[in-house]
């Protein structure tokens, strides 16, 4: 394993201390339990907005802390949910009245841990709601399983929300809103090679030099089956056509197009990528009216990408538009 | 009573202790399972959350009841991802089971460990056949009923744990991380059942 | 080679049709010859400001075009210098009657070239002014030798030439500020991993697990030495060590603390990488004013870091600060 | 004088472009040289820059001293790095001390050689020992000199070229990129010198 750290054990912390040393304007970090909040928090007549999950997927989620999107995030151990206690106290930072949203990823730790956290805050009198991003077309929906994946729609639902929620918005707006994302965005992966959790010290799976994943999540796991290497051109297709097909996406849809990298690839590679995602979309008829390109989802060091597609309103695209000003995030201030 | 109470807290801390280490010895057992399906960490997860269950057994509280919540609560704490909250719950309703119980005999035990296991599968909406924990849990607690010695109601539970691994290895799973393999998670033990297991051996063998 | 890319020839070209999708509000991309200029560019009134050199350092040099930063870049081949026609196109398309600087990173190639290209537009009419980048302080300096690499600290003379242009300095200020900035800037590497040039097809060099390439540049050139793999913390003492002692960086020295990722390392390892830097510095007695923790500047996948340190000026500090809109680089705006 | 000038430019025009074949065969293995104390990309510029003067060869201009800068012009276009400007200011300055040559015999390419050699070493700022091009380039244009026929002047300077390449490789290289390898560049051919030797054996070759 090779890697830019000190001890396996101590990654998540000493990531964060230096998130707080080369932050300390825009956030403030508590260890033990941990997280990260914003630096004003908590901000008066503003209602909370906070996640988390586990590390590894930098920047998500602490690199989205700031004006105008998260006002906490809590760091689980890397590929692992953070645990109630953690989620209650970082509410707790940041919570005023109005209450706080917390956006989580559909993943059976999150979902339980998040949930246990909603009930201890509402036991201590905190207005908490939830809403599960569940955007991975990679994964077979159905009500007899765990259901979709939360993935890179969660980086478009914490900006929209954090735009949203800036702006003055109450509990049960915001709510609908960060539904409304989650109902009209859909996403896919691949991976061209694994990653290595560093508490185990091996990659997460074993791919031949001309293999790749197809349909991966963000924590090393297999993806839905694995495949011979293809172009840049020919996996954008093959990300993009369940992707049209699953909301659908219909003619003149204006969308937002955001392609990511998992971690390992680097930008060149992913220009490449949203050149041919790009082309397929227009191709589709679809308006693209903004465009993300860059790696803010995650896996460790895993060369791959991941495509989202979202239907963007009115709303969601001022949302957008609006400032923010966190470490990975910075727009209009 | 306070003696046998005394008595009960003691095996308890026994077993906790033989389970921290052994899980300690299989954690790169279980995180290897974990890794074929899922996302590599079972091992680790255990490991830290018994790690700080044993932490808190030197100064253990007097009764059975409180102490199965305390290591629920610590095991909420410290686990995370989707096995700390499931095991956390499978302590704590055994806790709450085990308010009044007077002696942790085998019918006290199935008692305990079918509340904990309904905990665990309200906690988790799964059930048998998803390819999870309870696919462990659920013969070990049937497994459990009937009029026996503790040594031996125990030991049966254990033998029903490991088959309930084993069996869960054709399976395809339909709940937790390895869902999202759909058909590619066949042919591999859950990880879940494999420390559920685990417990429940080191259970028989504190009891032996 | 496991890449996301159709062909090793088309990477540049595609990449940069890419980024042209993208970024429509932001840039205007030439093919044959390939150069990115601002969408507003040339911009009235302002002193151009052209930078250029081998595609696979990305976002550098084209993500850092646009408001307060470049205002024209040129990417050439992989690892590969741009041609004096190129560099020669890209600066008549953005220069007005100011005229325009270019900053050069020191390579024999991007020198030479870009002294051709200068050649040309002054033949042109065009006033045009170098200013070389020099500041790895791996390479050992002597006049003679090619002397010093230009690493990270071009893009910190981006940023702040960038801001001191739009805010109307003339090419002579400009030409005195950039080798200001240089001149108190200071840089070096180190590599985890090498990467490989499409068009090759092979790695650039071989690295055993436990080895990694120390006092490396951007190019998969092999470093100084090899040395066994260390922490994280060893490895940016070992990094800063030389930094701070070339300048030399004295106490209470206000600075600029930039820590790079080389493309294919995960920003949570940066965080590490960059808390001991940090740290190291405090010890150092230096004021750590303001940071940078990302990849900027990159040598395709490879994994490993750089650390810039860069002592302010006032006037340094306050173009740093100042908006900019580029793909890679965005506050204020 | 017409039909000498033809017989040049059809002379120059075999070397260039059985020039490109031998680049384009040997672009792996220049590249590799690159790998080892440079950037690796050597071969693939000199291949791109030698597949650009063919493509001119198709309509080549009247006389030498054109041919030559436009092989310059041409280089300078499309290889890039640092071997771009310098074989393109090789060619050009060969070009302009071509201007007014009658005849391109022995003594025609010393002087055309030399002349060219002293643009790269300005161009460059190099000298002999520093471990580049021109310590294949500055042995060739001297074994140049003397009276004799075209065909063993550049027989002795192709010869002279390979030479002065083998001796680059226990160099320390002070210019260019492997400079920044310090010590850890001696015992490798450079790249440069190779593709200069490749050159005026090439030239060697459609002279034989
Ligand atoms: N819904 C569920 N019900 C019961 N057990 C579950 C459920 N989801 C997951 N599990 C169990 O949790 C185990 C995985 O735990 P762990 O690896 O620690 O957490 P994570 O999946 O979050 O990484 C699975 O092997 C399975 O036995
Ligand atoms: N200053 C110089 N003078 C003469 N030749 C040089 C100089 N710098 C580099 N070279 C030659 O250029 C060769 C490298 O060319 P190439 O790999 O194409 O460009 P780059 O170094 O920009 O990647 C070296 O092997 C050397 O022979
Ligand atoms: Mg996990
Ligand atoms: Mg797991
Ligand atoms: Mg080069
Ligand atoms: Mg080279």
């Amino acid at each position: 394993m090779k890697k830019l750290i000190n001890a396996p054990e101590q990654v998540v912390t000493e990531a964060l201390q230096g998130m707080a040393a080369a932050y300390p304007d825009l956030l403030k970090v508590n260890l033990d339990p941990d997280f990260i909040i914003r630096a004003d928090a908590p901000v008066p007549g503003k209602t909370a907005l906070v996640s988390g999950g586990g590390s590894g997927h930098e920047p998500m989620h602490g690199g989205f802390v700031g004006l105008g999107m998260l006002d906490a995030a809590c760091p689980g151990a890397v590929f692992t949910s953070p645990t109630p206690d953690q989620i209650l106290a970082a509410t707790r930072a940041v919570t005023g009245p109005l209450g706080a949203l917390h956006i989580v990823k559909n993943y059976t730790g999150d979902v339980m841990n998040f949930e246990m956290a909603a009930e201890l805050a509402k036991e201590d009198g905190i207005p908490v709601e939830s809403v599960l991003i569940d955007d991975d077309v990679a994964v077979t929906d159905s009500l007899y399983t765990a259901g979709r994946r939360g993935v890179g729609g969660t980086v478009l639902a914490e900006k929209i929300c954090g735009g949203a929620a800036e702006a003055g918005a109450d509990l049960p707006s915001l709510v609908r809103l960060c539904r409304e994302v989650n109902a009209n965005v859909r996403s896919m992966g691949a991976a061209l090679t694994p990653c290595t959790v560093p508490q185990s010290g091996r990659p997460s799976f074993e791919l031949a030099g001309n293999e790749i994943e197809f349909g991966i999540g963000i924590h090393g796991e297999p993806g839905r089956r694995r495949i011979p290497l293809e172009s840049a051109d020919r996996i954008a297709e093959m990300l993009m056509a369940p992707i049209l097909a699953d909301l659908p996406f219909r003619r003149n849809d204006p969308v937002l197009l955001f392609v990511n990298g998992l971690g390992g690839t680097p930008l060149i590679e992913l220009y490449i990528v949203y050149r041919a995602a790009h082309r397929i979309a227009a191709a589709h008829g679809l308006q693209i009216v903004r465009s993300l390109v860059g790696s803010y989802i995650t896996s460790l060091e895993m060369a791959g990408t991941s495509i989202t597609l979202l239907r963007l309103t009115e709303d969601m695209l001022r949302h957008w538009d609006a400032p923010c000003l966190t470490p990975a995030l910075r727009w209009g201030a | 009573m306070q003696a046998q109470q005394a008595d009960d807290v003691a095996f308890l801390c026994d077993w906790l202790r033989r389970a921290a280490q052994a899980i300690e010895e299989r954690r790169d057992v279980l995180s290897a399972l974990d890794a074929a399906i899922g996302d590599g960490d079972h091992g680790a997860n255990m490991a830290r959350g018994f790690r700080a269950v044993a932490e808190k057994l030197r100064d253990p509280p007097a009764d059975a009841a409180s102490l199965f919540r305390l290591v629920g609560m610590t095991l909420i704490g410290s686990v995370g991802g989707a096995s700390g909250p499931l095991y956390g719950t499978l302590f704590l309703d055994m806790g709450k089971a085990a308010r009044g119980v007077p002696v942790l005999d085998a019918a006290a035990w199935h008692a305990l460990l079918s509340a904990g296991v309904a905990g665990v599968a309200a906690r988790g909406k799964a059930a048998a056949g998803d390819k999870t924990m309870l696919d462990a849990l659920i013969p070990a607690a049937a497994a459990l009923s009937g009029t026996d010695s503790v040594r031996k109601a125990l030991a049966r539970a254990a033998d029903a744990a490991r088959k309930g691994a084993d069996a869960t290895i054709p399976m395809v799973a339909r709940k937790g991380r390895a869902s999202y393999l759909g058909e590619r998670s066949a042919g591999h033990m859950d990880p879940g059942a494999a420390s559920s297991a685990l417990l429940l051996s080191m259970l028989a063998e504190t009891a032996a």
